[in-house]
């Protein structure tokens, strides 16, 4: 049997169900629940991969089981979120935000193993709408405000994608005659040559306006620092992490398509310039938008732009290695940055309440003097995220810059500046955050066991890259031969 | 099982008789090789890894996370893994710094990012002269080549003794062990002799900054740090003279620079981590690393003091220590060279030679100031009265480094022998001058007129001394309350270096004596990135029409960018 | 089956027409006129392609879009206008003559992009897609340059027009383009509808000068 | 054998000569200056009589000096002591003349001067501290100016050791006089320098505040002081005969051959006696300079030297 079909559809079938009825503790429970079985099926997947509209490649696979265990750790920490009381919310909106929690993790798998473009155009929108109604869950002005930025910027982004998905079918319409073919990637991909190259372009360009506003990338990030910040954590994670990870996932299918289009001689352009330049100005812009910020968690939004602009401009690098750089790319910031927000969460609420705006760096530093463990987690996160060893992004960076020498010299300076820059304005802050002085009357308390999984995420996160199973790295390898 | 992934990464280096490990890069592992110029530098780490967890550190995880790191970057068969454990390294000594004092912290990982950037371009490129020059800016920052170096005398002192001594004596070896594997073996086919004068010229201008400072400094460890800076100069200078020579077919210069070089890097790595290891001894002593404040330290702290004193005879490249001999080397490498090449390479030899001579002048009198100002003369502050001696493990780990000090001191010959293999795989089979300088002999006559003078002197002289006050200058008697008389009445750390600042400093520094690469090169920059900053924080703040506007004119862009290409 | 070519022609001259006056106009309840008739005339549209293409689902298109957009929509947004009482003119970002010559620079820039592009495509597909990708981009246009929040929405909507133009262009689509812009214009509706109100509890106009003062406020 | 046993008289009967006559050249130059201000002056034998009364003084230590206060005046003494036995005298071959060279000679005065400025810091009282700081300001120039004066002699008699320079020299090819002119004036004024004589410091002079190298010994007394002064005649002699050796090599005797000593004796001895003169007659005519003129004049040494190495060069590629 197919086990993509339940791991997608079960949390979209809960969700009405977890929004109308039970406490918030219950719904966090069957959040919990749900997530749990979920992962189950998307380790599952890896052995019944399935076929037809819904299936799962090895791309899907991966990402597939790294999403549902995120949401699973993430729903764990929720628990403490939503026990702790601090987020004051009516009962109607705890049902909603369970509720949205569980949209955004369907649509997400949906958008993995989705087969077909239209489909994953409407997994993304219904992300996109969960998400909006979550980080408009807490009804300060400043929260609608950022709701309302991210409706208005991802409703935009949507309807570019919308008509860069029509224009794809346009262009392999011809080839692959009227119907389902015509919007299959796996079609699509082996005839990529036959489509029509020069509308495949302007399709290219809408698509990467389309999906570049969910990968939140320069100068389509509007939205994400507010959302990041004004969000309930949890749901933040999910953004930061999952949707990223969709978004980048469907730019580097569509440009697979017209690369090979290229290669055949299709008439299609090169994309690898568009890519290059968005991920160069995310790169860029967020070096020097790093360095003033107050609150935590835009300042780990920003490093998120950071992140998805490099994985971004490695798919515009091409090439195999290139390719694997990315997606390696991708899966450790992935644990890293999730690993992070628990720890944030945790330490907030260490420090009196999780609630949003309560992250701003001066209310958290010195870490250490609430919890020695906390505190060295943290910083362990936050150092991760600088790219230096042990830090697994370290081996991705390294095979990207390789690769950019290799294959295209000259954008090599531009990523270098870009990427020493990000590097010394995310480690300025480790001192100050761990061993700095904590507010007045901090004391010494229990961090919890939930923290333990987010040590745990962060472990994978230093090993997996340099010890890497061998199943993944050939998994990952073939994944980026087929898509170079 | 065939690994797709084996296309992924293409080695740096060349791996010979490598060792490889399971983990590392994806698919790729980690190769280990050991060459005699791995050798020689991991002999030049490993007594100070020593001496330092001896002193103090020995239970810190980062202080052996930083050590096994260098060894790792010594050890290094391929890209990877040197890049790799290069900025472990670098992460580990961060953090250590980051606990000593935060201040630098931030700018010393900065530096540290910045020579990684450099380098993992460069390992990548073919040789040639745009990958040395990254190789010269990447590992030439981390080892505190000017005009890189403002970082360090911030950085060094930063983090405890045991960690400055290894960063100043170990880590910045590991940089020039970079430079020169690259520079003399992996790109040693297309060194061009220019090559040579960059790194010459770089050098030379380390050389004078480092002695300036090291005689103006008035914090103990910042001026050691200081004096690290000219020391990595020295260095420097002897491997350009050595590239220059063998792009130029000159491979005996080219030995007998290297061989002042590697002897240079032998010796400082071993009295500069005795001096830090002795600075820290008197931090924990004094509460303080001010000369200002210190004073007479001899009486409480004697074994210390003679420590230090050795250390101190190596630093000033004094005879018979163990810094002469390398700088022997080096002048008669400078004077060699200078009858290679036209007028330019004459005049700028011989002006090079004025400037190492100034800088060994000037270490000296930065030497003096050391000893004499901190441990002659009577204590500044109460705690540098009371001030006890260093406790056993510090002086078990100097004494053994002092130890080791003594064969580099008194048989160079022996030693350069030793590093034989390493010239001739730097500089194959070339025929090094032997060495016209005889310490054993030298000594043996030095101890004769010693002795002559000392029972001649017992034979005719009256015997005994009577201890008598002091004359104080015509100062009036200290008030009751200074049992070891007014601070003020002796000259200060300032004082002393009052004349040079007044007939040097002025025309080699910045004004208000700011290191020149600090107010020319890192004060812009900061300039620089600050107005760029604001622009970020214009376009942070924009309005969510103008971000739509972002959004739209992009589209626009692209779109037109696209109907031009293909229309067009 | 000479006729349907300037039929589809004339529907969408009108729908961009439509698209290109709301930039002329200042009052909300003449752009929500605008874009009534646009919805119309679209919806006529899609009547037309599917009675050309033979295609049904075009039929439920074009149905979907008469009763939703073309009569729903205008209803609910009149309704707003009069509860907040926004009759009065709302003020441009830039002047009108300027937006009016953006305009006709996007159109030019839509032609320039799509006719080259599709030679080998059907002249049907060809009109459709110039004329679809010009209305998507006045519509934005109209967000970017108008500051009232419904003004915003309509701009919205009226991209959302010029996507179903071309998807009913496409010949002989799956029936997932239509479900999922029927879809994205209800929940799109709904979700600003929940924002209108929200944004009346904390401030009193529509007008996003509130918002933007929070912005200013660094973070 | 017998050859190495000559050497070996030969290099014995120079140290001897050295350490012998030092006091009597400090003497000399003395009486000369006196003579030529048209004052009798002290008789040619004073310091040895300096050196005796110190003997048999007893040494007072200064209560706020450190162990190491003895240590100084025997390493002073020591450093100039192996100096004044590496620069051949009266003839060339001596079995010292391969234990160091020009470097070793710059390193010993260095140790030298380190001493002394120690000492001078050992009791932590102004004017030694003061006098130290000015004594690491003129060695900063004057080490300088002599690493700069050895290129071009290096250059020229290809062969660091001031035995090799002097052979080289004596068998003389003089197409290079110009360099060596500005060599010899650099190695003059550096030479001045060195030896604490007019127009760098004042022998004579009894100032605290003026003095340079006195000031140094002031907390000194008893035999303690007299190393210092001796090692002060040494250094005078070691000058001498190093300027005399490199610049005036003619007729300088060979170790190995006994018969060509008595001459190389007798002019070495007349060597001494003019420079003794010219240094006399030096001194009356100049005056001391403030302190921060003398960096002024040690940089005209400099760049006499480099100078010396550019025309020698440009003399060089004339030659052919």
């Amino acid at each position: 049997m197919n086990l993509c079909l339940p791991a997608v559809f079960l949390p979209l079938l809960a969700a009405p169900a977890i929004g109308v009825f039970g406490t918030r503790a219950q719904g966090a429970l069957a959040n919990l629940a749900l997530n749990v079985i979920v992962f189950g099926f998307t380790v599952g997947v890896f052995f019944e991969p399935g076929s037809g509209l819904i299936h799962a490649d090895d791309l899907g696979m991966i990402f597939g089981a790294l999403t549902s265990f995120v949401c699973m750790t993430t729903a764990l920490s929720n628990l403490g979120f939503v026990w702790s009381g601090n987020e004051v919310l009516s009962l109607r909106r705890w049902r909603v935000y369970h509720a949205m929690c569980q949209v955004v993790l369907g649509s997400t798998l949906l958008g993995l193993y989705a087969d077909n473009i239209g489909l994953l155009w409407v997994a993304v929108e219904g992300a996109t709408i969960a998400a909006t109604v979550g980080v408009s869950l807490s009804r300060t002005a400043s929260a609608l405000e950022a709701a309302w930025k991210y409706f208005i910027l991802g409703g935009v982004g949507i309807a570019l994608a919308l008509f860069g998905t029509m224009l794809v079918y346009l262009a392999a319409q011809p080839a692959l005659g009227p119907g389902l073919a015509a919007m299959s990637f796996t079609a699509l991909g082996a005839h990529a040559t036959k489509l029509d190259g020069s509308l495949l372009t302007l399709a290219f360009v809408f698509l990467l306006f389309g999906y570049g506003t969910k990968a939140a990338l320069v100068p389509l990030h509007g939205w994400l620092p507010d959302a990041y910040a004004e969000g309930p954590i949890p749901l933040t994670t999910a953004l930061s992490t999952l949707m990223l990870n969709v978004a980048l996932i469907a730019i580097l299918r569509f440009r697979h398509l017209m690369q090979a289009n290229f290669a055949g001689g299709g008439g299609a352009l090169q994309p690898g310039v568009f890519l290059l330049t968005l991920g160069l100005a995310s790169l860029l812009l967020t070096a020097f938008s790093l360095s003033r910020r107050r609150d935590a968690r835009r300042f780990f939004g920003f490093s998120s732009i950071e992140h998805s602009g490099i994985a971004v401009f490695a798919f515009g690098i091409g090439g195999p290695a290139a390719i694997f750089g990315g997606l390696l790319h991708m899966l450790v910031h992935t644990l890293i940055k999730s690993a992070l927000f628990q720890a944030l969460m945790r330490g907030a609420a260490l420090r009196g309440s999780a609630a949003p705006g309560n992250y701003s760096f001066s209310h958290l530093r010195g870490m250490i003097h609430s919890n020695k463990y906390l505190g060295w987690l943290l910083g362990g996160c936050v150092f991760a995220l600088t790219g230096l060893p042990p830090s697994g992004l370290f081996a991705s960076e390294f095979i990207i810059i390789s690769q950019t020498i290799q294959r295209d010299p000259y954008v090599s300076l531009p990523l270098g500046l870009g990427l020493v820059l990000c590097a010394v304005a995310i480690i300025r802050h480790v001192g100050p955050l761990v061993f700095g002085h904590a507010p007045p009357h901090t004391k010494h308390q229990k961090a919890g066991v939930g923290i333990n999984l987010a040590g745990l995420q962060l472990a994978l996160g230093f090993g997996i890259a340099f010890a890497m199973p061998w199943f993944l790295l050939n998994a990952l390898s073939s994944v980026a031969a087929a898509l170079q | 099982m065939r690994l797709p992934a084996r296309r992924l990464v293409c080695y740096g280096l060349v791996v010979g008789n490598s060792f490889a490990l399971m983990f590392g890069l994806p698919g790729q592992g980690m190769h280990l090789r050991l060459d005699a110029l791995s050798v020689l530098f991991l002999c030049i780490l490993v007594p100070q890894i020593v001496a330092s967890a001896l002193a103090e550190r020995r239970g810190s995880i980062a202080f052996w996370v930083f050590a096994g790191a260098m060894v790792l970057t010594l050890l290094a068969g391929d890209a990877f893994t040197l890049i790799f454990g290069f900025e472990l390294m670098s992460a580990a000594s961060w953090l250590l710094v980051l606990r000593g004092d935060a201040r630098p912290a931030t700018l010393y990982a900065g530096m540290a990012m910045f020579s990684a950037a450099c380098l993992i371009p460069a390992v990548f490129l073919p040789a040639s002269s745009l990958a040395f020059m990254l190789v010269l800016l990447g590992a030439g920052a981390k080892a505190g080549l000017a005009p890189l170096h403002f970082w360090l005398p911030r950085a060094h002192p930063a983090p405890p003794a045991g960690v400055s001594a290894l960063m100043s004596g170990g880590m910045v070896k590991v940089s020039l062990y970079i430079l020169i594997r690259y520079g003399f073996i992996e790109f040693g086919a297309a060194a061009q002799p220019w090559w040579g004068s960059v790194l010459i010229v770089a050098g030379a201008a380390s050389v004078l900054i480092g002695a300036l400072r090291a005689m103006l400094e008035v914090e103990l460890k910042t001026m050691l740090a200081c004096s690290t800076v000219e020391h990595v100069g020295l260095i420097a200078v002897g491997l350009g003279i050595a590239l220059r020579a063998k792009a130029m077919g000159n491979l005996d210069l080219a030995s007998l620079a290297l061989q002042g070089a590697l002897l240079c890097a032998v010796a400082h790595g071993l009295f500069k981590p005795m001096l830090f290891l002795g600075a820290g001894a008197v931090k924990k002593a004094t509460g303080t690393t001010s000369l200002d404040w210190l004073g007479g330290l001899m009486r409480g702290m004697p074994r210390l003091g003679l420590l230090m004193l050795a250390g101190a005879a190596g630093m000033a490249a004094l005879p018979l220590g163990p810094g002469f001999a390398p700088e022997f080397l080096l002048l008669h490498a400078v004077i060699k060279a200078a009858a290679t090449g036209g007028i330019l390479a004459r005049i700028g030899f011989t002006a090079l030679l004025a400037g190492l001579g100034l800088s060994a002048a000037l270490a000296l009198g930065a030497v003096v100031r050391l000893i004499g100002i901190g441990f002659l003369g009577r204590p500044r502050s109460l705690h540098a009265a009371a001030a006890g001696d260093a406790n056993r493990a510090t002086l078990a780990g100097m004494g053994f480094l002092a130890a080791l000090c003594v064969p580099v001191a008194l048989l160079p010959g022996v030693v350069l022998g030793m590093m034989e293999p390493v010239i001739q795989l730097l500089a194959p089979n070339s025929a090094p001058a032997p060495l016209s300088y005889a310490p054993l002999s030298l000594f043996l006559l030095l101890a004769a007129a010693a002795a002559a003078a000392f029972f001649g002197l017992r034979r005719f002289a009256v015997r005994g001394t009577r201890e008598v006050p002091a004359w104080t200058c015509g100062f009036g008697s200290p008030p009751a309350w200074l049992p070891f008389g007014d601070p003020l009445t002796q000259p200060s750390a300032t004082g002393f270096a009052e004349p040079v600042r007044r007939a040097i400093a002025r025309g080699v520094l910045a004004p208000q004596g700011v290191d020149p690469a600090e107010a020319y090169l890192l004060f812009p920059l900061s300039q620089v990135s600050l107005r760029l900053t604001r622009v970020a924080e214009h376009i942070r703040r924009s309005t969510i029409r103008q971000r739509l506007a972002f959004v739209f004119v992009a589209l626009v862009m692209f779109l037109l960018a696209l109907g031009l290409s293909e229309g067009g | 089956m000479n006729l349907d070519y300037p039929l589809a022609h004339l529907m969408g001259g009108v729908i961009l027409m439509c698209a290109f006056s709301m930039l002329s106009q200042r009052r909300l309840a003449a752009m929500i006129t605008l874009y009534q008739v646009q919805a119309l005339t679209l919806s006529a549209a899609a009547f037309w392609q599917g009675f050309a293409q033979g295609a049904g689902d075009l039929y439920l298109t074009g149905l979907i879009t008469l009763v939703i957009k073309g009569i729903l929509l205008p209803m609910g947004m009149r309704q707003i206008v009069q509860r907040f009482n926004m009759v009065r003119a709302v003020e441009t970002a830039v002047p009108v003559g300027f937006s009016m010559i953006l305009g006709v620079g996007l159109i030019g820039i839509a032609v320039l992009v799509v006719l080259p592009t599709t030679v080998s495509a059907v002249s049907l597909t060809r009109e459709d897609l110039a004329i679809s990708l010009s209305v998507v981009l006045l519509g934005l246009l109209v967000m970017t340059l108008r500051r009232n929040a419904i003004a915003q929405v309509i701009g919205f909507l009226s991209t959302e027009n010029g996507l179903v133009l071309a998807a009913t262009g496409m010949p002989g689509m799956p029936f997932v383009a239509e479900l999922s812009v029927a879809l994205l214009v209800l929940l799109a509706f709904l979700v600003i509808g929940v924002f209108l109100f929200r944004i009346r509890e904390h401030f009193d106009t529509l007008d996003l000068v509130g918002i933007e003062e929070i912005e200013r406020r660094g973070r | 054998m017998g050859m190495f046993l000559l050497r070996l008289v030969a290099t014995l009967l120079h140290i001897g000569l050295v350490f012998a006559l030092a006091p009597l050249l400090m003497g000399l130059v003395t009486k000369l200056r006196a003579r030529l201000l048209g004052r009798r002056g002290p008789p040619v034998v004073q310091p040895y009589r300096n050196l005796r009364r110190l003997l048999h003084k007893t040494t007072l230590v200064p209560d706020t000096a450190t162990d190491l206060y003895p240590i100084w005046p025997f390493v002073c003494f020591t450093a100039t002591a192996g100096a004044a036995m590496l620069v051949p005298g009266f003839s060339l071959g001596l079995l010292t003349a391969n234990v160091g060279d020009f470097i070793t000679l710059i390193g010993l005065f260095a140790l030298a001067r380190g001493a002394t400025m120690l000492a001078g810091m050992e009791s932590g009282f102004g004017f030694g501290g003061a006098a130290a700081a000015r004594e690491a300001l003129f060695s900063v120039f004057a080490e300088a100016a002599l690493l700069v004066i050895l290129i071009s002699f290096v250059l020229i008699a290809h062969s660091p050791t001031v035995d090799g320079v002097a052979a080289a020299f004596r068998n003389g090819q003089l197409g290079i006089s110009v360099s060596l002119g500005f060599a010899l004036a650099a190695m003059l004024a550096v030479a001045l320098t060195e030896t604490g004589r007019i127009p760098a410091d004042n022998p004579a002079g009894h100032l605290e505040l003026a003095m340079v190298h006195e000031a140094m010994l002031l907390e000194y007394s008893g035999r303690f002081l007299l190393l210092f002064e001796y090692a002060a005649m040494l250094r005078l002699m070691v000058w001498m005969c190093l300027i005399g050796t490199v610049f005036f090599p003619f007729g300088m005797a060979r170790a190995g051959e006994i018969l060509t000593w008595p001459g190389g004796l007798v002019l070495w001895a007349g060597k001494l006696g003019a420079m003794a003169v010219v240094l006399s007659l030096f001194e009356i005519g100049t005056a001391k300079m403030r302190v921060f003129r003398v960096p002024e004049f040690l940089g005209v040494a400099v760049l006499l030297g480099v100078l010396a190495g550019v025309f020698l060069f440009v003399a060089a590629r004339i030659g052919g």
